[in-house]
């Protein structure tokens, strides 16, 4: 068990942890754990490789992904008053289930998402992200949540890229991450003037563009 | 690449095509012209396409490739059988180019009539191109074209909501027919590899799939049973002048290219002529027993184009059928019944719906029950009508006669010369529908003549119509001309057939019409003569129709559009779900009403039970994906994606 | 060649002369049937000559159409009688094609459309009840009248009824055909059960209520017009019947065709005398009857050559 | 070098002038000089390449090729109608529609947009798409948002997610296609579209399957493929009409453009049957959906949505079946019509206070030349003659029967008829018909004329379209370039 593969597991486990919370300040914390683990593989892999660009962009992936995006989320949360989340459609508790039954899956079945066609634990897992990921976005009532969801669906990517792959040239990477933060500062954005129209955070009640 | 024709007659054709070219521009340029340069443009064109057809010699003409689709040259072709549909485009067009400028006076202030102009010149040149594609793809843009310029023309007055609607209604089925069309002609090149209507050879099964679609296409727009239902609803909105080009020119194209493709082309599916056989029966006698029901005039005339089709289609599934069965003389004379009653078709119909258009004009309504009497306001109208419906009875020696009677003596070839008793008998049994048809016509056609030019008035707009414009009157007496000159020149047109080689057998025409007419000429004259030999001592007397001694009879006294045709309606009543709801209102109200309405209640089945039901599933189906899909909810959309990921997952072959 | 030329002769006497001599010994024995002597045997001949006298008077409602219905009426009736062989004997220009069968039953249209019209043209109500009825009726004996017609002159492979008529034709054929015809006749002519030449209430007329303006001298063109095609239809449902019972050569011989044509009148007499009138709705179940006889003749001819 | 300055320079200026500016007036001048400008530096960047035939330079991760100038051309045009019709229409400030900071917005995000699409189409390299990709849609959401109505935000909300999630699919199915090439490529040339392309037999096959479903989700819902386009018709609705004639015109061809180099790379690597199995009949099935939503619509802008639905889907067909020529004409005709549609559809909202389709009536009578020219765009985009749009779905379909094809053709033209005859009788609606008692703002003529513009194009586009023509735009997109 290398430590590569611990701090995958620590990520997956989060995510499925986050599946299954509904308090939004845990979820936030939850989010940063995770983002620290993938970006200590990444740092892992970078130190131990003596990568120069790789360890600069492992130091800028664990400040954005641990630090500044659950801290402008937090703050955001707090402007908002956003407190809980108990979402919609399947219980919490349910979809944890069904979630953990999703990352079951996946890490045996991870042979046909590795590049060597072999099963590779880190590979089932990222994939179990990206799918839990999206669980999270379906089951959450709060625009937060899906915030949240999106952000783990994202995790899921950058670990699949960090532990799988030779990773994407260091440039390109930075520009995602870049891309991925002005999202997240763009959808606060939205979600506050959400919250100053509409009155609620609620999104399943937000409905009114249908046929 | 520049034009290269292999006939000395492309020029002509060019200009002919670029006349109308010109009148488009011009009318759109100029939409307050009501004849000026537009109309001699179009006239001009018209008059072309008459000379090209007698006289043009058969070659080909290729455009430079201004429009050149996947390697396709913009070719036409001349030969016999453009030649003949030319000339009908032609002689239809020039009287109805005459006829428009005084119509158009009619609709001052509601249309501008350049652009009704241009879109007749457009019409016009479409038409013109489909008969003379070479292949499918320019027959298509003409035939797109010719679905485009029409659905314009019959929005005109889109003032009207009934007009729009039937505009809309018309363009969707029209877009449904070219679909099909379109597909079966993909297909066909598909399993030919070439676009030229010539090189299409496939018999058997493969071309089965191919022929229905293509078959599907032409039907839906010639309007026969049971795609005809836009017909009677699109024929009437348009202005009189553009519906006697469609019925009488347009819907024709939809034959040609069946006479094009099946008669004289190989695409030949064993099933082809029995369907077209069946589909025929039933169109004649379902159009005609629906027109008899109506009571304006231009859907009786539009119901009655469904019932020429179908003897259209019926002669072309003899000539077919009996092809199949090597009875050449049968199918020779159904051929010739087509094209002949196609031309016949084309000059009666276009004059009785000119007629229409100036009962419209002059007195104000299409509908049988306002009219009345006005054989004595409009003389000459009047006369010119009932050459028109003298000719659609088929009565002998008209023009109507003559392609009918071909229709007759093919079916009764089959009936003696095919191989077997079935064939036989159902030669005979066609003969005998036919005449049904006949009869109906007739009942149907005395209907429309009767109710609207003879008797009094039935309402003030009748009574103070008057004669239209000399333009008008000239157009229609022309075509009236036309009936009477092709009925008696039948044997004539049959040798041109010959000399075209449409049909082989030249001895095919054994009617002698001459001799007929001379007799009956002479008998009368000699009637005629001693008639007036006694009335020049006794002169008649003119009194009042008989009243029973009750005083003058009041115009309600007299049969209306809708009690002429009941004993004939009720008889098919079953057909139609044919009902009178009589109301009596008063006090001892079942025997002595103080007022009494009859209201006529019928129903169209293929209406009722087959197209409103697949337009309302259509509806629904719509609303239902659209409000299920698009529910609003971004949890749903998100499970979407998720379920649409498992599923391309699973189709890709990963999972 | 002059024995066509007599044939013809005779037949264009016979034409002059039979359907005068049939009205007349319809009328007689429609009175002796009824108990009554009757007018004197010539009478309808004289009714005509008396008419030929009179002016007439016309509707200020009409047009050219009511003027014109007896002069067409008249022309194109003779023709017929003239070209069809109904006589037994040659009818002109025998096998030229002029009696073309199609070219008949339009030609039969055209009269009927001119004499709906002129019903029509009166204005008055029984004019259109008239003619409404008469449009039913031709729509539905039109094509038992063509089928059954047909089906004779199939085996002699013309249309041609001059030739057809008159050459070899299978005995069930001609019977059924002939029946038919004879039934077609009945409503072509407006006899009974049909309808009642005869009756003088307006309701329940047919034909009559079509020439109802008509008097004097359109009225006696009108009437001999009936007569010629009366004797026309019988004649030419004898033809059939001869022919189909004794072949070709009797079905030539004027004299047992002529004595065919009186023996009709002297039936239909008779059956008027004893039979009433189908009510309206009635009619078209008994004209149906027509056109299933002829369609099983077709189906004879066609299946059994 | 030239070339790269050129296409990115003006709009560039415009977005900087739409921040700083004070003047509205000028900023609308310079968008609309701008917009121009950008248009004639795309195709004489394009014309360029046409001459090299079909190589063009390169900077970094980006380069330009025969189909990337081909699109940069169509999106250039479609910008440079959009920002005039843009700087035509809005000449009031205090305008009820859009407030001033909405107009600054509209120019800006407009031209920052047109840059991360440029960016899109040249991109060589698999990343700097996707972060190109991740861009237009990140500065196009602000352009949704505009109006600033509840319903935008909504709009807003569902557009940043719908198509961030989709995004992030189309990265993982980047990050898979890395893998696949993983230990055969040089490093920093995994994701090189030539290198791909040239070396697509050696990449590992059940991963690149696994990629391109990936890749075919993350794209195809940024392009709005059917079950996956709900994002769509709301985000076209909601935004100021310049802007979805940007979004339809411009945005959607960008994720096509994406999808085309996907599909081109796998079905190299023999997995031909990938793409012909799932995109073209995701995309037919695209064109029928659409046809069938098309019937029920109440709102006009939306209809037009639905329509961009089923042309994706007639050129996602074209991609799956690799018909270079095809996928170009259309999607050059589809820009064209749909721009101009959408401009006009701004134009009757601006001038009826209304895009619902029960309400609006009677156009033809109160501004002719509006209600001609929407019939027309109608025309255009459904592919009726003499426009473009007919040339390019007539030639896709008989490509596509010579490919023997049969589910794939009659689905395409069941949904293509459907679609006709649903979009011109909710046209002929509103166009004809009687006056209706409305509320009217005075319009001035020339806010006409971009799309006007764009019409005669497309129907320049159907005569143009000769054999020649078509075999000359074969060779300028299937040699050279990325391959």
């Amino acid at each position: 068990m290398s430590p590569i593969h611990e701090a995958a597991g620590l990520a997956a486990m989060v995510s499925l942890w986050l599946l299954g919370i509904t308090r939004v300040k845990s979820m936030l914390w939850g989010l940063a754990l995770q983002g620290g683990a993938l970006s200590m593989i990444l740092l892992i892999h970078a130190i131990a490789n003596n990568l120069a660009p790789e360890i600069f962009l492992g130091m800028s992936a664990l400040l954005l992904k641990a630090v500044v995006i659950p801290l402008f989320l937090n703050w955001s949360a707090h402007r908002l008053k956003v407190d809980r989340d108990w979402g919609v459609g399947l219980a919490p508790g349910m979809a944890m289930l069904i979630g953990a039954v999703v990352l079951m899956t996946c890490y045996f079945q991870s042979a046909r998402f590795s590049p060597l066609s072999v099963p590779s634990g880190t590979a089932g897992y990222s994939i179990a992200m990206v799918l839990i990921g999206v669980m999270i976005m379906i089951t959450r009532r709060l625009a937060m949540g899906i915030l949240v969801g999106f952000l783990v669906l994202d995790n899921g990517i950058f670990a699949y890229s960090v532990t799988e792959t030779a990773g994407l040239p260091a440039v390109i990477e930075l520009g995602v991450m870049f891309d991925l933060f002005v999202a997240v500062l763009l959808t606060g954005m939205v979600l506050f003037r959400v919250s100053r129209s509409f009155e609620h955070m609620d999104v399943s009640k937000m409905r009114e563009l249908h046929e | 690449m520049s034009t290269s024709t292999t006939t000395e007659w492309g020029p002509a054709m060019i200009l002919a095509l670029g006349m109308f070219a010109v009148a488009t521009v011009l009318g759109l340029a100029k939409a307050r012209s009501r004849f000026g340069l537009v109309g001699f443009a179009s006239l001009t064109g018209c008059v072309l396409f008459v000379t090209c057809a007698i006289f043009a010699t058969n070659g080909r003409i290729v455009l430079p490739p201004l429009i050149g689709l996947a390697g396709v040259e913009v070719a036409f072709r001349i030969d016999s059988l453009s030649r003949w549909f030319i000339g009908i485009i032609g002689l239809v067009g020039i009287p109805v180019c005459i006829y428009l400028p005084g119509y158009l006076d009619h609709l001052r202030g509601r249309v501008r009539p350049g652009l009704v102009w241009s879109g007749l010149a457009v019409l016009f040149g479409a038409m013109a191109g489909v008969v003379l594609a070479d292949n499918a793809v320019v027959f298509i843009a003409s035939w797109e074209m010719m679905a485009i310029s029409s659905f314009l023309l019959v929005a005109t007055e889109h003032q009207k909501l009934s007009v729009r609607r039937a505009a809309f209604i018309y363009l969707g089925a029209t877009r449904i027919g070219s679909a099909f069309l379109i597909a079966g002609f993909i297909w066909a090149h598909a399993l030919t590899g070439s676009w030229r209507f010539e090189d299409w050879t496939f018999q058997g099964t493969s071309a089965t799939l191919p022929a229905a679609l293509i078959l599907v296409g032409f039907l839906a727009k010639a309007g026969s049973w049971p795609f005809h239902l836009w017909l009677p609803i699109a024929h009437p909105a348009a202005p009189s002048p553009v519906s006697a080009v469609m019925s009488g020119v347009m819907i024709k194209t939809a034959i040609y290219g069946i006479v094009r493709l099946f008669l004289l082309g190989h695409l030949g599916a064993p099933w082809v002529g029995w369907i077209l056989l069946f589909l025929g029966c039933v169109s004649a006698v379902w159009g005609i027993l629906f027109g008899l029901l109506q009571q304006d005039l231009k859907r009786l005339l539009a119901y009655s184009s469904v019932e020429n089709i179908g003897l259209l289609l019926l002669a072309s599934g003899i000539c077919l059928v009996s092809r199949s069965y090597g009875i050449a003389l049968a199918s020779d004379l159904a051929l010739g019944a087509v094209l002949f009653h196609a031309l016949n078709h084309s000059i009666f119909k276009s004059l009785l719906f000119l007629g229409a258009g100036s009962i419209d004009a002059c007195a104000h309504t299409r509908d049988m029950d306002r009219l009345g009497g006005l054989a004595r306001r409009m003389p000459w109208t009047a006369a010119a009508f009932f050459v028109g419906c003298a000719s659609i009875c088929a009565l002998a020696p008209l023009n109507g006669f003559a392609g009918e009677w071909l229709i007759y003596r093919s079916a009764f070839v089959v009936g003696y010369s095919a191989p077997s008793g079935e064939l036989r008998l159902i030669g005979l049994i066609l003969l005998g529908w036919v005449a049904l048809t006949g009869g109906l016509t007739a009942a149907c056609f005395l209907k429309a003549y009767g109710i609207v030019f003879l008797g009094n008035g039935r309402s003030g707009e009748a009574r103070k119509a008057h004669e239209a414009a000399p333009g008008m009157v000239i157009a229609m007496c022309a075509l009236a001309c036309a009936c009477i000159g092709l009925g008696f020149g039948a044997p004539f047109v049959w040798q041109g057939l010959a000399r075209m080689s449409l049909v082989s057998n030249p001895g095919g025409w054994n009617l002698p019409v001459f001799t007929t007419v001379l007799g009956g000429g002479i008998l009368l004259a000699a009637a005629w003569a001693f008639l007036s030999r006694l009335e020049r001592t006794h002169r008649p007397t003119v009194y009042s129709t008989w009243d029973c001694g009750f005083g003058p009879l009041s115009a309600r006294t007299q049969y209306s559009a809708t009690s002429f045709g009941q004993p004939i309606v009720r008889l098919f009543g079953k057909l139609y779900r044919y009902e009178i709801d009589v109301v009596g209102k008063g006090e001892s109200q079942h025997n002595f009403p103080t007022t009494l309405s009859a209201e006529l209640k019928h129903e169209s089945y293929l209406e009722s039970r087959v197209y409103s039901p697949a337009i309302k599933g259509m509806l629904r189906l719509s609303e239902g994906l659209i409000m299920r899909l698009q529910a609003g909810s971004i949890h749903q959309y998100l499970l979407f994606m998720i379920v649409t990921l498992a599923l391309l997952l699973w189709l890709g072959g990963v999972i | 060649m002059s024995n066509v030329l007599i044939g013809v002769a005779l037949h264009c006497l016979l034409v002059a002369s039979l359907p005068i001599l049939l009205a007349c010994v319809i009328r007689k024995t429609k009175a002796r049937m009824q108990g009554r002597p009757g007018p004197p045997f010539l009478q309808p001949a004289l009714d005509l000559a008396k008419r030929l006298k009179k002016s007439d008077t016309v509707s200020e409602t009409t047009s050219w159409v009511f003027r014109a219905n007896p002069l067409v009426g008249v022309a194109l009736t003779v023709w017929l009688a003239l070209v069809l062989p109904w006589t037994g004997a040659t009818p002109i220009l025998r096998g030229s094609g002029v009696a073309d069968l199609i070219l008949i039953v339009y030609l039969l249209a055209a009269i009927r459309f001119f004499a709906i019209l002129a019903a029509l043209d009166t204005g008055s109500a029984f004019g259109g009840l008239g003619a409404s009825r008469e449009a039913a009726l031709s729509v539905l004996i039109e094509p038992g009248l063509v089928i059954g017609l047909a089906a004779a002159s199939l085996s002699s492979r013309t249309l041609d009824l001059s030739i057809g008529l008159g050459s070899p034709v299978r005995p069930t054929v001609a019977i059924l055909s002939a029946a038919a015809f004879l039934i077609a006749a009945l409503s072509e002519l407006s006899r009974m059960p049909i309808d009642d030449t005869t009756t003088h209430l307006e309701l329940t007329m047919v034909h009559e209520a079509t020439i109802l303006e008509y008097s004097g001298r359109r009225l006696a063109l009108i009437e001999w017009t009936v007569m010629i095609r009366t004797a026309m239809f019988f004649g030419i449902a004898a033809v059939l019947l001869v022919n189909g019972m004794f072949g070709p050569d009797a079905a030539t011989n004027p004299l047992i065709i002529g004595t065919g044509v009186i023996a009709a009148g002297l039936f239909l007499a008779v059956f008027e005398g004893v039979s009433v009138k189908l009510n309206w709705r009635r009619v078209p179940s008994f004209v149906a009857f027509s056109t299933a006889l002829a369609v099983m003749s077709a189906f004879v001819a066609a299946v059994e050559r | 070098m030239t070339a790269f300055i050129a296409i990115f320079t003006f709009p560039l200026l415009v977005a900087a002038s739409s921040l700083l500016v004070r003047d509205l007036r000028l900023i609308r001048s310079i968008a609309g000089i701008g917009g121009l400008a950008h248009a004639s530096a795309a195709i004489w960047v394009g014309i360029d390449v046409w001459r090299m035939g079909g190589h063009g330079p390169g900077i970094g991760w980006f380069s330009l090729d025969g189909l990337g100038c081909w699109i940069l051309a169509v999106n250039g045009l479609v910008y440079a109608a959009a920002m005039g019709n843009a700087a035509l229409l809005w000449n009031a400030p205090g305008d009820i529609h859009l407030s001033e900071r909405g107009v600054r917005v509209l120019f800006g995000c407009g031209s920052l947009f047109i840059l991360a699409g440029n960016a899109v189409v040249t991109a060589s390299d698999l990343g700097a798409l996707w972060i190109s990709m991740e861009a237009t849609t990140l500065v196009t959401a602000p352009l949704v948002l505009a109006h600033g109505a509840k319903s935008s935000i909504e709009a807003a909300w569902k557009y940043l997610i719908l198509c961030g999630v989709g995004i992030a699919f189309a990265l993982l199915g980047t990050v898979l296609l890395l893998a696949s090439s993983a230990g055969s490529a040089p490093s920093d040339q995994g994701l090189n579209i030539a290198w791909l392309t040239s070396h697509a037999m050696s990449l590992r096959r059940p991963l690149i399957d696994t990629s391109f479903v990936f890749l075919l989700l993350g794209y195809g819902t940024k392009a709005g493929l059917f079950p996956v386009h709900n994002w769509l018709p709301d985000a076209h609705s909601e935004s100021p009409a310049p802007a979805s004639a940007l979004l339809s015109g411009a945005l959607l061809n960008c994720a096509m453009v994406a999808l085309w180099r996907i599909s081109d790379i796998v079905s190299r690597t023999g997995a031909h049957r990938a793409v012909t199995g799932l995109l073209a009949p995701m995309g037919a099935l695209s064109v029928l959906a659409a046809g069938v939503m098309l019937i029920r619509q109440r709102d006009l802008k939306r209809m037009w949505a639905y329509s961009s639905i089923e042309n994706m889907g007639l050129m996602a067909v074209a991609a799956g079946l690799q018909l270079a020529p095809v996928f170009a004409l259309h999607a050059l005709a589809h820009s064209l019509g749909k721009a101009s549609a959408f401009l006009l559809s701004g134009n009757v909202v601006k001038q009826f206070g209304t895009a619902s389709l029960a309400k609006l009536g009677g156009i033809m009578r109160r501004s002719p030349a509006t209600g001609f020219a929407l019939l027309a765009a109608g025309a255009a985009v459904m592919g009726a003659p003499p426009f473009g749009s007919f040339a390019s779905e007539w030639i896709l379909v008989s490509k596509t029967s010579m490919q023997s094809q049969w589910a794939i053709v009659i689905v395409v033209i069941a949904g293509i008829t459907i679609s006709f005859v649903a979009v011109l009788t909710h046209l002929g609606r509103i166009v004809f018909g009687e006056k209706q008692p409305e509320l009217e703002v005075k319009v001035s003529p020339l806010a006409l004329v971009p799309s006007a513009v764009l019409l005669l194009l497309s129907a320049c586009l159907f005569f143009v379209v000769s054999p020649a023509a078509y075999e000359a735009l074969d060779k300028l997109l299937n040699h050279g370039g990325h391959r």
